[in-house]
């Protein structure tokens, strides 16, 4: 268990290394689709199935498909693969480094508990939904709907008035 | 009670009426002052009491609206004032003008004046105190030349420093439950809510440092300096100060009088080497601001309101009479209107209107200033003969002034030409001095002697050598600049000696001789010093460096308004990283 | 429980912010804050561990990916309409709107 | 049996989500009608007809059904309370006078147009009544996402680049926010910020961690409300926003934002017991806010973007209310946002009026138009001294509410009290240039200029009767506060 927690764990740092350093933009989001995959490892390792599944087939699929699909529009209007610079290289790593440290030293203390999810773990993931979150669930659908209508507006071509 | 309320909303009425009435030929001036003049009646019809309706009440929040009309004769000469000044625009304002929002802006003043001069409840006067303020602000700024513009946000930006120090005050006598004036006890409030609100009766009332303000109004219309800027505006911060006199200790008291006395030297001072004639006025209104706020800072409050009084009168009469010079230099086409130089005089009365009330200013006799200035003295003196050497300086200080704008207007020739309406307002405003005189002095007269004969003395010599310095002429600012101070002292030095001599005052001539070189010496010397503070400190520093610090924080803030949103989250972030910081530490 | 997980998601959301912050490409600020997103859902689950008894962490990554296909979507919309306009994605030079 | 209780207490919440449901049955039949109608200018007419009458009736819904005490539903994901009761009102209050303002000549596409402002209403109400974080991100998104395409829809390249930056601003500082509560969750073991579990966990173990979630959280709504340092995203939105947008987004998610800050900082103060200084950081922030609004509003020559500072300093004295954590403070604050949501629509209506009729854009371009129509010159000077703060108007009553309650509150010391209230007063006379500026174009500069006259249209009585408001608030500021003092908080 442990093996495979280091495992997801090393390569999804490193493909989130991955998102920062390649240049060409199609890779970066390769690269990411890779970091979320392994986050889904670490996640059915760490016995969180449901939001494994739901990870590998809306984020990893839905979203990078969404911007691999915004990728091949925009370069098609450009002509040419997308590259891409950086700026502020040195006072954004500072920023960054310093961020990461700030929150090392705060670390919370992580109480380890062995806990045990396997048991019907679907089936009490499914009725929380349907009772205590079942408000939240429903402002999600509405969430969704919203932004399908507004996405689909926002991206059609207007004239200039 | 109905028609004390009625004298306070009358006025209000009419204001809001021109302002939405629907034609716009109509006669305003005449509906204006048709209006003031039945509040005005109306005050003989009042019995004095307090009005009083609760505004705001919720919780532990509670705003009395506390209205007590406790002197009639006040409200009355803020009525019959503003009532005049109606009168005297409705000749003096061109066709061409916006009467609707002039006459307006006069009844509201009016409005807001006697709400500020009867609210009891500090809160209350501080809302009338910020109309007041707003009304002057529109008024100094009616020609919208690019000057009284600039003018009229000189006044609010001075002001407005005073109203915040003042609203501070107020909000700190609040937690101690003293906004009320019923329920004041002495020494019972601090020291710093005192001397914030001190600070907004310094703005209001155009004492140093901040009365540069007040100079620069004069480029409103003549009336509205005759009204606001003399009799009944810059008022306000002594009635206000008039109404703290119960809570004063002894530091706010110290602090009070000297920065009248400072500002009765200095505006007396300023005045002395001016040609324009409201800007001489304007100087002689902030050094009698001065002497009243030297007299209640001393405890001569009842004499110090007295002076505000009588006060009222003889400065707008004498901007009145200043205005029909001006008219008439006005329409004979001189370059320089208000230059006391080229004034000639269109009618025999005004010069009668002028002595009768440029009299009351030095406090000759026969006048109603005669008994405000001899009473200041004589209470200043009980309370502290220190301080007293304030009043005794400015003395000769205002008389020679005033001797030396007499000189320019009482000793030209007389044209003569029918009896303007536009004097009659001066005319009777003279009157009514004299009158007060005649009717007061049996009651009210001031008693002791010796300092009577004293200072009618030092005023008559004050005048004579007034008239003397009227003959030399200094060009104009030549006291700014090394040339004219050089020639000020080889030449007309020995002169003004000389004039003084002859004045006729029975002491060694070489001690004189030598007192006035000295006298003339610091004058000119503090004159040019005051001249100096006014431009560098004022100017520069205050409004120049509140623009450098505009410009300055404006380019810092410009930093991460580059349009970059990338830069926006850096700053964003960058921020919230110090506050992490800052957080983890304390 | 190791301390690893708990780096790993500091390490994700760092790397986010620096991508945010430095990359000059509207896209791939998106992929940066799918970083940080992706970080604060790990959190969630990975304490969720401390509390067997409920599991209120696991739906609320649940959730948080919701709202990160949202505003995936909302962005990329918001992207193609600019570059429909400006033929660029690189927020700089997409500068009208500024100080000047 | 448990799950049978689970159901009826979903049942029986719905009963109180009245308001909601109305505004999201209003969202779907837009939608429907934005599907069967293709000609614009009906369909205009149609989803403007159907937006308010949904805004209305959700408010008549609220007033109906005020809450007498607090409620908490779904298990506590949300709480209604009359103090939320109150906020929603105001929120609902902001949509209806947007859609008032609203031109058909700048709007692409109504229904979607309608839809989004009408989601924005709904993320609104959700937010103000939110307990639980999930419920709290999920219809702060609700908000933020319409935001964004609003100001994307907005006029051509501007619009597109306004609504990039606002989106890639926001949703990073979201994302920042979610990572927050995600830390949080480690400290306290529940999403849900009110209930005696999470507040119990906070003052026992006071771990660094726990501040640092808040700061991050606090972040994010200091972003909703546009207050320092998150503030940047504000005046090219605005700028690129028709007007009706501009105001919407000056006031609707700011007021939502607040009153959530309100319920958040209280939770977090602890009831006192918390290490952190709140009340001198949240005092420190407004601070900052209302003096960077005002010195960047001095150099600003166009009129949305002067605008879009004077919300950033705006915020700013919204934000000094919260500093008394009393109750007192939170009275002063739901006077000040009523008055500020009325000083703020009367202002945006007399400039959107401006803009569309004479193409006005910068305050320059005000020179001389006062005789365009004199009675929006006046209304457009009463919303600004409003906004300054100056009697005769309700803004000078909401600002005397807010310094005495700071003025008299324990919760920071009387030094600190003292510095806030003199620079909260000082920066009032910094704001009186850059107001009273547009009045002085309007009035004094250009006289001479005969403007073409402007129409009376519905927009023009409805800015006459904000600004009417605004003069009954100074005169009779006893109306409404009657009522807020009947609201009491509960966390």
């Amino acid at each position: 268990m442990s093996i495979a927690l280091y495992f997801f764990a090393g390569l999804s740092a490193a493909a989130a290394l991955g998102v920062l350093l390649f240049r060409q933009v199609l890779y970066a989001a390769l690269s990411l689709l890779a970091c979320l995959l392994s986050l889904a490892g670490l996640y059915i390792v760490m016995q969180a199935e449901y939001v494994a599944v739901t990870q590998i087939i809306i984020y990893a699929g839905g979203i990078l498909v969404i911007i691999l699909f915004g990728i091949m529009i925009t370069s098609r209007l450009a002509g040419k693969p997308m590259q891409v610079s950086t700026q502020y290289p040195v006072i954004g790593s500072l920023l960054a480094l310093l961020i990461f440290c700030a929150l090392v030293l705060s670390q919370p203390a992580v109480t380890s508990h062995t806990s045990d999810f396997s048991t019907n773990h679907w089936q009490r993931a499914g009725r929380w939904l349907m009772t205590e979150y079942a408000l939240a669930f429903e402002s999600a659908g509405v969430l969704l709907l919203i932004c399908l209508i507004g996405a689909a507006v926002t991206a059609i071509y207007q004239r200039e008035s | 009670m109905e028609v004390n309320g009625l004298i306070l909303l009358l006025p209000l009425a009419a204001s809001i009426l021109m302002v939405t009435f629907p034609v716009n030929r109509f006669p305003f001036g005449g509906l204006a002052l048709s209006v003031t003049l039945a509040a005005f009646l109306l005050t003989w019809v009042v019995d004095p009491g307090s009005l009083q309706a609760n505004w705001l009440q919720s919780g532990n929040f509670n705003l009395p609206l506390l209205f007590s009309i406790h002197d009639l004769r006040l409200i009355r000469l803020i009525i019959g004032i503003s009532g005049l000044v109606q009168f005297y625009s409705l000749f003096y304002l061109s066709s061409s003008a916006n009467h609707r929002s002039y006459f307006s802006l006069l009844c509201f003043f009016t409005f807001a004046m006697l709400g500020l001069a009867t609210s009891t409840h500090l809160l209350v006067t501080f809302v009338f105190w910020e109309l007041v303020g707003y009304t002057s602000y529109r008024l100094i700024g009616f020609d919208t030349t690019t000057s009284s513009t600039s003018a009229a946000l000189k006044a609010l930006l001075i002001n407005k420093v005073g109203d915040v120090c003042f609203l501070i005050g107020i909000l700190m006598l609040a937690s101690t439950g003293l906004l009320s004036t019923s329920n004041l006890a002495p020494g019972s409030a601090g020291t710093l809510p005192l001397l914030l609100i001190f600070v907004g009766v310094v703005a209001k009332s155009a004492q140093a440092p901040l009365f540069p303000w007040l100079t620069a109004a004069m480029a409103g219309p003549t009336p509205v300096s005759a009204l606001l800027h003399s009799a009944t505006m810059v008022a306000a911060g002594v009635l206000v100060l008039l109404r703290l006199v119960p809570l004063l200790n002894d530091t706010v008291s110290t602090v009070i009088s000297f920065t009248g006395g400072v500002t009765l030297l200095l505006g007396g001072l300023l005045a002395i080497f001016s040609y324009d004639i409201k800007r001489i006025l304007a100087y002689s209104t902030i050094s009698q601001l001065g002497l009243m706020v030297l007299a209640i800072g001393t405890g001569a409050h009842a004499s110090g309101y007295l002076h505000l009084q009588t006060h009222a009168i003889f400065k707008a009469g004498l901007f009145l009479c200043a205005g029909v010079f001006i008219h008439h230099g006005v329409i004979s086409g001189h370059a320089n209107p208000n230059d006391i130089r080229h004034f000639s005089n269109p009618n025999g009365w005004l010069k009668w209107s002028w002595v009768i009330l440029s009299g009351s200013l030095v406090g000759l006799p026969l006048t109603a200033g005669f008994l405000s200035k001899e009473a200041i003295l004589h209470d200043m003196m009980t309370f502290s003969a220190s301080l007293s050497l304030f009043v005794w300086a400015s003395i000769p200080l205002t008389a020679l002034y005033v001797g030396r704008v007499s000189y320019f207007l009482v000793v030209k020739k007389t044209e003569s030409s029918p009896l303007h309406a536009l004097l009659l307002p001066a005319l009777l405003l003279s009157l009514v001095s004299v009158t007060w005189f005649v009717a007061a002095i049996t009651t009210e007269a001031p008693t002791g002697w010796v300092s009577i004969i004293i200072s009618q003395t030092l005023v008559i010599a004050g005048l004579f050598a007034g008239f003397r310095l009227a003959r030399i002429s200094f060009a104009e600012k030549s006291w700014h600049t090394n040339l004219g101070l050089d020639g000020l002292y080889d030449k007309k030095m020995p002169q003004l000696a000389t004039a003084w001599g002859r004045a006729g005052i029975a002491v060694d001539r070489q001690i004189i001789d030598r007192l006035v070189h000295a006298w003339a010496y610091i004058t000119v010397l503090f004159a040019h010093l005051t001249s100096w503070f006014d431009r560098a400190i004022v100017d520069l520093t205050l409004v120049g460096g509140s623009a450098w610090v505009v410009r300055f924080t404006g380019q810092i803030v410009r930093v991460p308004m580059s349009g970059k949103v990338q830069g926006y989250l850096l700053w964003a972030l960058f921020s919230l990283f110090l506050f992490l910081v800052l957080w983890l530490l304390l | 429980m190791s301390p690893v997980l708990l780096y790993l998601s500091f390490l994700l959301f760092a790397l986010g912010v620096l991508v945010v912050l430095t990359k000059r490409d509207a896209i791939v600020v998106l992929l940066g804050i799918e970083l940080i997103l992706s970080a604060a859902i790990l959190n969630a689950i990975h304490f969720n561990q401390q509390f067997p008894d409920r599991m209120d962490g696991q739906l609320f990554a649940l959730f948080i990916i919701v709202i990160a296909v949202c505003e995936a979507v909302v962005g990329m919309s918001i992207i193609i309409r600019v570059y429909r306009y400006y033929h660029t994605a690189v927020p700089d030079q997409i500068n009208e709107l500024n100080e000047r | 049996m448990q799950e049978a209780y689970s159901i009826s207490e979903v049942k029986g919440g719905l009963a109180y989500l009245l308001p909601e449901l109305t505004l999201t049955a209003g969202i779907l039949l837009i939608i429907i009608a934005g599907i069967i109608w293709h000609n614009k200018s009906r369909l205009w007419e149609i989803s403007i007809t159907l937006f308010v009458i949904t805004v209305l009736m959700a408010g008549v819904l609220i007033v109906y059904d005020w809450p007498q005490n607090s409620i908490r539903l779904f298990f506590g994901f949300i709480q209604q309370t009359d103090f939320a009761a109150y906020f929603k009102l105001l929120v609902l209050t902001g949509c209806a006078l947007t859609a008032g303002m609203s031109r058909k000549k700048s709007v692409e596409h109504p229904a979607e147009y309608f839809t989004l402002v009408l989601s924005v209403a709904l993320g609104s109400t959700l937010f103000i009544t939110s307990n639980h974080a999930v419920m709290f991100l999920l219809s702060l998104e609700l908000i933020s996402l319409p935001s964004y395409m609003l100001t994307a829809l907005g006029r051509g390249k501007g619009g597109a680049e306004a609504g990039l930056k606002y989106f890639l601003f926001g949703s990073t500082v979201t994302a920042v926010m979610i990572f927050g509560w995600s830390l949080l969750y480690s400290a306290t073991g529940t999403f849900d910020f009110t209930s005696s579990a999470f507040i119990d966990q906070l003052t026992q173990n006071a771990e660094p961690t726990a501040y640092l979630a808040s700061a991050l959280i606090i972040a994010g709504l200091l972003f909703k409300v546009s207050a320092v340092p998150f503030h940047l995203w504000a005046p090219d939105t605005y700028q690129a926003a028709s007007a009706a947008i501009a105001a919407f987004f000056s006031t609707v998610p700011k007021l939502a934002g607040l009153a959530v800050l309100a319920k958040i900082l209280l939770a977090f103060h602890l009831f006192g017991q918390s290490p952190v200084p709140f009340a001198a950081i949240v005092g420190v922030l407004s601070m900052a806010s209302i003096t960077l609004g005002n010195v960047g509003a001095l150099r600003q020559k166009h009129a949305k973007r002067l605008m879009a500072y004077s919300s950033i300093a705006q915020a700013g004295f919204l934000l000094l209310a919260l500093v008394p954590f009393d109750q007192s403070g939170l009275h002063a604050l739901q006077f000040y946002s009523a008055v500020y949501l009325v000083m703020n629509f009367a202002t945006f209506y007399v400039i959107g009026q401006f803009e569309h009729h004479q193409n006005v854009q910068t305050v320059e371009d005000f020179s001389g138009q006062a005789g365009a129509s004199w009675a929006l010159a006046l209304v457009i000077t009463t919303g600004l001294i409003a906004l300054i703060g100056l009697p005769p108007t309700g803004g000078f009553m909401a600002k005397l509410f807010l310094f005495s309650s700071l003025w008299s509150s324990t919760s920071v010391s009387p030094t600190l009290r003292l510095v806030f209230l003199i620079l909260g007063l000082l920066n009032t006379v910094v704001a009186l240039f850059y107001y009273l500026k547009i009045p002085y174009y309007l009035f004094v500069k250009n006289r001479q200029n005969t403007p073409n006259r402007l129409p009376w249209e519905l927009q023009g009585v409805l800015s006459v009767l904000l600004a009417l408001a605004l003069l009954v608030a100074f005169v009779l500021p006893g109306l409404l506060m009657g009522w807020i003092n009947k609201t009491t908080f509960v966390l």
